[in-house]
């Protein structure tokens, strides 16, 4: 068993930044990743990280636009923070050495982003995101804070109140990945979940093999609340055959989408008649899926992006990256033909639900970057604007999981903030399948069928930790010796389900058809086994686990889908074409407690200390 | 884990001093090997040439440091090639001095024979 | 960790199909050094004779130049010491930092002019009387 | 360890069997009947693939494998593997597909897809090359050849052991660490557009590893910092923010008897860096700073 302070899972930019804060703040840290931390997905960022740094810009209207932005499912004290907060971070992170671009005097360069109403979005170069991991993670070193790397934590070692909001987390437990051996990780103040996204649920995204929503699983079957699963983020240019980026800028420049009967069709077919190719995010997405659907997509797959006519001259000096990502990722000249693209899953609204502190309703347990949410980012994520909330809310959690004296969170967290219970009838029984007696995955606050949470009986840390140890073991152990299928089938199930039916696109019969699915790769899951018998470095396991993972925020965001009987932000029902501001200001949480995910709602904080926001059509 | 600074020996003494005399190796080899093969032919070498070459005090000079810049420069590079290659701790220092012998031998017996080879002794 | 299989030094060189212009410019500067230090030794053993008179001097060069076999090795040794001249330039230049894009050109001009100047001597080195 | 847990499955799964006739259908007999139903299915899909790849393309894998536990792989072998070949694949894609349709045992990392995270650096045809940016069609042999990265020691398949590589990275002090910074915490320290460009490439480096994995030198004296970490100090050492104290330890990390001398100016380093860094330049004028830094002194 290892003892720390504080433990922070994951290594991206927001576990970088919440074992820094935590270091500062006295407490002994450690980090926790399955990846070595350069390679954590923080790194793929490209486009940039706002703050208000400069004259006439001032973070209430960082806030505005983030507000506005988030198609008022944001929490105003959440961005009331972030906004106040970012500016602080960014100069601390130039502080500590990130290349960002400059301007003529040496000052950092910031840059327009689509809805930002100031040009506040500063960046280095294309790859903003790699040098803000690089520059953190070299931080950590300067530190000295102990690093866990190619750890893969399986399970937190929570009590076992009956009560979520009592219970309390002791620590976590790993598989180191070398080895095989598992471990449990003490900590003596809390754990802090920073695992990325989940793009995997998905079987086209911008997100990393790893992103596999292992920290809301996680948290979600420990009983926290997931909050807005169902807002997810589709962006309109990826590469076909790997999801790979193309950014936003080569639209920006003057880029032209075309379909397969060579017509630009966010003008012909009138999609966007004012703006065309630089339409939002989540309607070009939409119009390029519907251009598929109606038989217009190029090998009924996707459209075409042609920056052709920029001229060599240009594009290279402005988007030489994109020839390079064109070239090797997709085996395309940008110069000579046309690229094809088609949307692709981006980000995660949702996550698991937090306080401005980044503490989650478990004692002990916090959240932080991707994984969590505060509700920053609403019904809709704007472009840069994920990189501060790393630090931000990083710093946050850590500062307050070292003991550090915090104000008060405003928003409240827990089941006991629900403000009307969830109407929801999904066809099909969700949560975990009974699991008979060789169960390799149990849980949802029902432990094992052998083994029910008794309220309370189990609250020493040390015990509740060798117990989650023990389990952890024996589900490795099991997972190894049995025969069975391949977890690669049930895991492309799922994301092939999803893709179809909880993609930009969501009609009841199709989340009806996603649950249905999902359902049946859960009980395929029962039978998952691990055909390489090696303690050595075995992925397989480690994907066999992730898949589990992946299942059950699938599940969960279909629910949340499902519930959500609106248009609002990136989430688009066949069936309710409008934003219902009347009856859908407010938050879908799903709390997996005993035996089954329960569906219910918790108002949105529209009002915080410092004002208060009046929802308004969002037109840009 | 690659050593820290522990000691403030300057390590890039040598790699300057190999520069250098390379710089002078290239002048003063392409002129040996002009003057003992094309101008006058090895085969035609007699004591009394080298002699009468050899004591010309310009000449002799650059003989001399050529022999000490090309022991330098030799076993230096010899000695850098077996660091490359992971000598260290005493085999290390062993060859080391092996090598530094060598070289004062060398150039001891070198300066010996050209000493012979002039007429002042 | 002790399990972890090592392929061991062999494969450094068990490579050197795989070996670019940069590497075998290194490796032959190597080569090429170390036989000119090699010959330095011997050149001055050789060169000892005259510490004991001009007879022995004289004799044992030109019985020396007599060997065919000797010949050969001379051009062996101009060839050495060229490559490693025109190398060891395109290394200075290399180390004050001129033209490291062509370095790999760099280095198969300096084989081509070794080859040319190599060529270009052989009648003087083979000439010349043998006896 | 698993070796024996692989004989300990044979015989449970045969007691099994052995107890359980079927009356009623037990979790296990479930299980066994997918496993059937799998295998024919597996079958079919071998024997449909088949079929495909006598009209479509496919490309064919000579993968590097071995395992210290598994019987059969202690010794290390070459396996091989048959693939559908698409437009745009990858490497990367190629291995996915192979570990995901025939032996979900092959063990390589990767993560991000897209040439960021550094984590599949391999062997590939004689080259050191990240998986995910290595076009198939862009190789000219038609068997693809991917080993793991040579120097290192192999932990298992294509996996090797990356502390060493780290420890190197971690010993020329690769932070920020500037000798003063502004007052104010909102202001931030200024650099000239020239400076940040001059230091632009080294900031790339992804730690992928194949620099130091190509240079024999790092091969031969695992002391050397290897070109990797020497960038990165030379990433630090030309930033302009940092100061000249802060640099003199710099040049004092580089300049030990491991450190920048060693460099032979191979090459290979600059040339295998999926990231394009001139990392022979950076070396050489290191090594230049450093000497005109003594002369200084003298
Ligand atoms: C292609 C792309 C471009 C983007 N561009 C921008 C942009 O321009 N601006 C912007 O603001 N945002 C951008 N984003 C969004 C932003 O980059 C991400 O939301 C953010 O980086 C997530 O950071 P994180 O720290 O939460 O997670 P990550 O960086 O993904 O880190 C997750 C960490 O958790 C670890 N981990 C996961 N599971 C486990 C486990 N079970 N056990 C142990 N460790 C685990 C991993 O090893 C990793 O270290 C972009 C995202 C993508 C995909
Ligand atoms: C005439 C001009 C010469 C030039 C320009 C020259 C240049 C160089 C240079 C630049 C190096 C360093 C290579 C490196 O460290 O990267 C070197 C190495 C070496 N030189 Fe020379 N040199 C010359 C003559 C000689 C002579 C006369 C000898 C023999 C006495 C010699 C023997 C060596 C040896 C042994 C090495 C080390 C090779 C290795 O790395 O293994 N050189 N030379
Ligand atoms: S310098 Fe290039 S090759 Fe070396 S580790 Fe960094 S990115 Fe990889
Ligand atoms: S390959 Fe090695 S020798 Fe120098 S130029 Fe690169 S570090
Ligand atoms: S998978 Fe990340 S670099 Fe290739």
């Amino acid at each position: 068993m290892y003892e720390h302070d504080v433990i922070v899972v994951g290594a991206g930019g927001a576990g970088l930044r919440a074992a820094i804060a935590a270091h500062e703040e006295g407490a002994d840290v450690a980090l926790v990743t399955k990846l070595h931390p350069v390679r954590s997905h923080t790194g793929a960022a490209e486009g940039g990280i706002n703050a208000a740094l400069r004259e006439g810009d001032d973070w209430e209207l960082h806030a505005y636009d983030t507000m506005k932005g988030s198609d008022y499912l944001g929490d105003a004290p959440a961005i009331d923070t972030f906004a106040q907060d970012a500016p602080e971070e960014v100069i601390q992170i130039e502080h500590w050495g990130m290349p960002f671009s400059r301007e003529e005097d040496g000052g950092v360069s910031q840059r327009p982003f689509g809805g930002m109403s100031f040009p506040r979005t500063t960046y280095a170069g294309a790859e903003t995101g790699h040098h803000l991991l690089h520059t953190m993670y070299e931080q950590v070193v300067k530190r000295g804070i102990e690093v866990y790397d190619e750890w893969y934590v399986t399970n937190l070692a929570v009590t076992d109140h009956d009560d979520p909001e009592n219970r309390q987390c002791h620590g976590a437990v790993a598989y180191e990945i070398a080895t095989g051996t598992v471990e449990g990780f003490w900590a003596r103040n809390g754990v802090i979940l920073a695992t990325g996204g989940l793009g995997q649920a998905f079987d086209h995204t911008t997100n990393a093999v790893a992103n596999t929503g292992d920290g809301c699983a996680m948290a979600y079957r420990a009983g926290v609340p997931m909050e807005d699963m169902e807002m997810i983020q589709f962006h309109p240019t990826t590469l076909p055959s790997t999801g790979v980026l193309i950014s936003e800028g080569v639209r920006g420049e003057g880029g032209i989408l075309y379909n397969d009967e060579g017509e630009r069709f966010m003008f012909e077919q009138g999609y966007a008649n004012n703006d065309g190719e630089l339409a939002s995010r989540d309607v070009v997405s939409r119009a390029e899926l519907t251009e598929v659907n109606e038989g217009r997509g190029i090998e009924d797959e996707y459209v075409d992006l042609d920056m052709r006519h920029l001229g060599e001259e240009r594009i290279l000096d402005r988007l030489e990256n994109i020839l390079h990502l064109a070239e090797d990722f997709e085996g395309v000249d940008g110069l000579d033909e046309p690229m094809p693209v088609k949307p692709g899953q981006h980000y995660a609204m949702g996550g698991v639900e937090t306080d401005e502190n980044g503490e989650t309703c478990i004692d002990g347990l916090y959240a932080a970057g991707e994984t969590a949410c505060v509700s920053l980012h609403g019904a809709n994520r704007l472009g840069g604007n994920a990189l501060p909330e790393l630090l931000v809310f990083g710093a946050r959690a850590g500062h307050h999981a070292a003991g550090k004296d915090m104000k008060t969170a405003e928003i409240q967290t827990g089941p006991s903030a629900r403000s009307e219970p969830g109407d929801v009838a999904p066809p099909i029984e969700p949560g975990a399948v009974d699991t008979g007696s060789d169960d390799v995955a149990a849980d949802g606050g029902e432990r094992s069928s052998s083994d029910l949470r008794t309220d309370g009986a189990m609250v020493e840390p040390k015990e509740t930790l060798e117990h989650a140890v023990q389990q952890e073991r024996t589900r490795v152990e099991t997972l190894l010796e049995d025969d069975g299928i391949n977890h690669a089938e049930v895991r492309s199930n799922v994301q092939q389900t999803m893709t179809e039916n909880v993609n930009v696109f969501r009609e009841e019969a199709g989340l009806h058809q996603a649950l249905h699915d999902l359902r049946q790769a859960r009980e395929r899951y029962e039978n998952v086994a691990v055909s390489d018998p090696s303690r050595t470095y075995n992925t397989d396991l480690i994907h066999t686990i992730e898949t589990r993972n992946v299942l059950d925020v699938a599940e969960a965001i279909t629910l949340g889908a499902l519930a959500r009987e609106e248009f609002r932000g990136a989430h688009w029902r066949a069936e309710f074409q409008q934003r219902r501001d009347q009856e859908w200001i407010k938050h879908t949480m799903l709390a997996w407690n005993d035996g089954d995910p329960e569906l219910y709602y918790k108002p949105v904080l529209l009002e915080s200390e410092h004002k208060e926001y009046e929802p308004k059509e969002r037109s840009y | 884990m690659a050593e820290h600074y522990s000691s403030f020996e300057r390590k890039g003494t040598r790699w300057l001093f190999q520069r250098l005399t390379a710089v002078f190796l290239i002048g003063v080899l392409a002129f040996h090997f002009m003057l003992l093969h094309f101008v006058n032919h090895a085969a035609e070498i007699t004591l009394a040439g080298t002699t009468a070459r050899m004591s010309q005090f310009g000449y002799f000079a650059t003989m001399w440091l050529f022999l000490v810049t090309a022991t330098f420069h030799g076993v230096n590079g010899v000695y850098n090639a077996l660091i490359n290659q992971g000598l260290k701790g005493t085999q290390k220092q062993a060859v080391k001095w092996v090598l530094v012998v060598a070289s004062v031998l060398l150039v001891a017996q070198g300066t010996r024979v050209a000493l012979a080879m002039t007429n002042l002794v | 960790m002790s399990q972890s299989f090592n392929r061991g030094t062999v494969e450094d060189f068990g490579r050197w199909r795989e070996f670019s212009a940069g590497m075998w410019a290194w490796i032959f500067h190597k080569f090429t050094g170390w036989v000119l230090v090699g010959y330095l030794f011997t050149h001055i053993a050789v060169l000892s004779t005259a510490t004991q008179g001009a007879e022995l001097y004289n004799g044992t060069l030109q019985g020396l130049e007599a060997l065919l076999i000797v010949r050969f090795l001379e051009v062996g040794l101009l060839a050495v010491a060229v490559f490693h001249i025109l190398n060891g330039l395109r290394l200075l230049f290399v180390d004050l930092g001129v033209g490291l894009e062509s370095q790999d050109k760099s280095f198969y001009a300096s084989l081509v002019l070794t080859g040319a100047i190599v060529v270009a001597s052989i009648p003087t080195f083979l000439g010349g009387k043998l006896v | 360890m698993s070796t024996q847990i692989e004989q300990e499955t044979e015989t449970e799964e045969s007691a099994d069997e052995s107890v359980t006739e079927p009356p009623v259908e037990s979790p296990g007999d479930r299980r066994r009947q997918q496993k059937r139903e799998r295998a024919s299915r597996l079958d079919e899909q071998r024997r449909v693939e088949e079929e495909v790849s006598e009209d479509e393309e496919t490309v064919s894998l000579k993968i590097f494998r071995y395992d210290p536990e598994v019987e059969g792989k202690e010794e290390p072998r070459f396996d091989d593997f048959t693939v559908p070949f698409h437009k745009g694949m990858t490497v990367l894609d190629a291995l996915i597909y192979a570990r995901d349709h025939y032996d979900s045992s092959l063990t390589f990392r990767h993560s991000c897809r897209q040439a960021v995270c550094g984590s599949d650096a391999l062997f590939i045809n004689g080259r050191q090359r990240l998986a995910c940016k290595t076009q198939i069609g862009d190789l000219d042999s038609g068997t693809v050849r991917i080993e793991p990265l040579p120097h290192q020691a192999v932990v298992k398949d294509l996996v090797v052991d990356m502390e060493h590589f780290y420890d190197q990275m971690e010993a020329v002090e690769p932070y920020f660490d500037a000798d003063d910074l502004p007052d104010d915490e909102l202001e931030e320290q200024y650099q000239s557009r020239e400076n940040r460009e001059k230091v632009k490439m080294s900031t790339r480096c992804i730690w992928c590893g194949a620099c130091t994995s190509s240079c024999n030198i790092a091969a031969g004296d695992n002391e050397y910092l290897g070109p990797a970490a020497i960038n990165k100090a030379y990433r630090f050492a030309m930033d302009e923010r940092e100061g000249e104290q802060r640099k003199q330890d710099r040049l004092r990390i580089v300049e030990q008897e491991h450190g920048v001398w060693r460099c032979q100016t191979q090459f290979s380093c600059t040339e295998v860096c999926p990231k394009d860094i001139p990392l022979t330049e950076h070396i050489q004028e290191l090594k230049r700073e450093a000497i005109k830094n003594n002369l200084k002194f003298w």
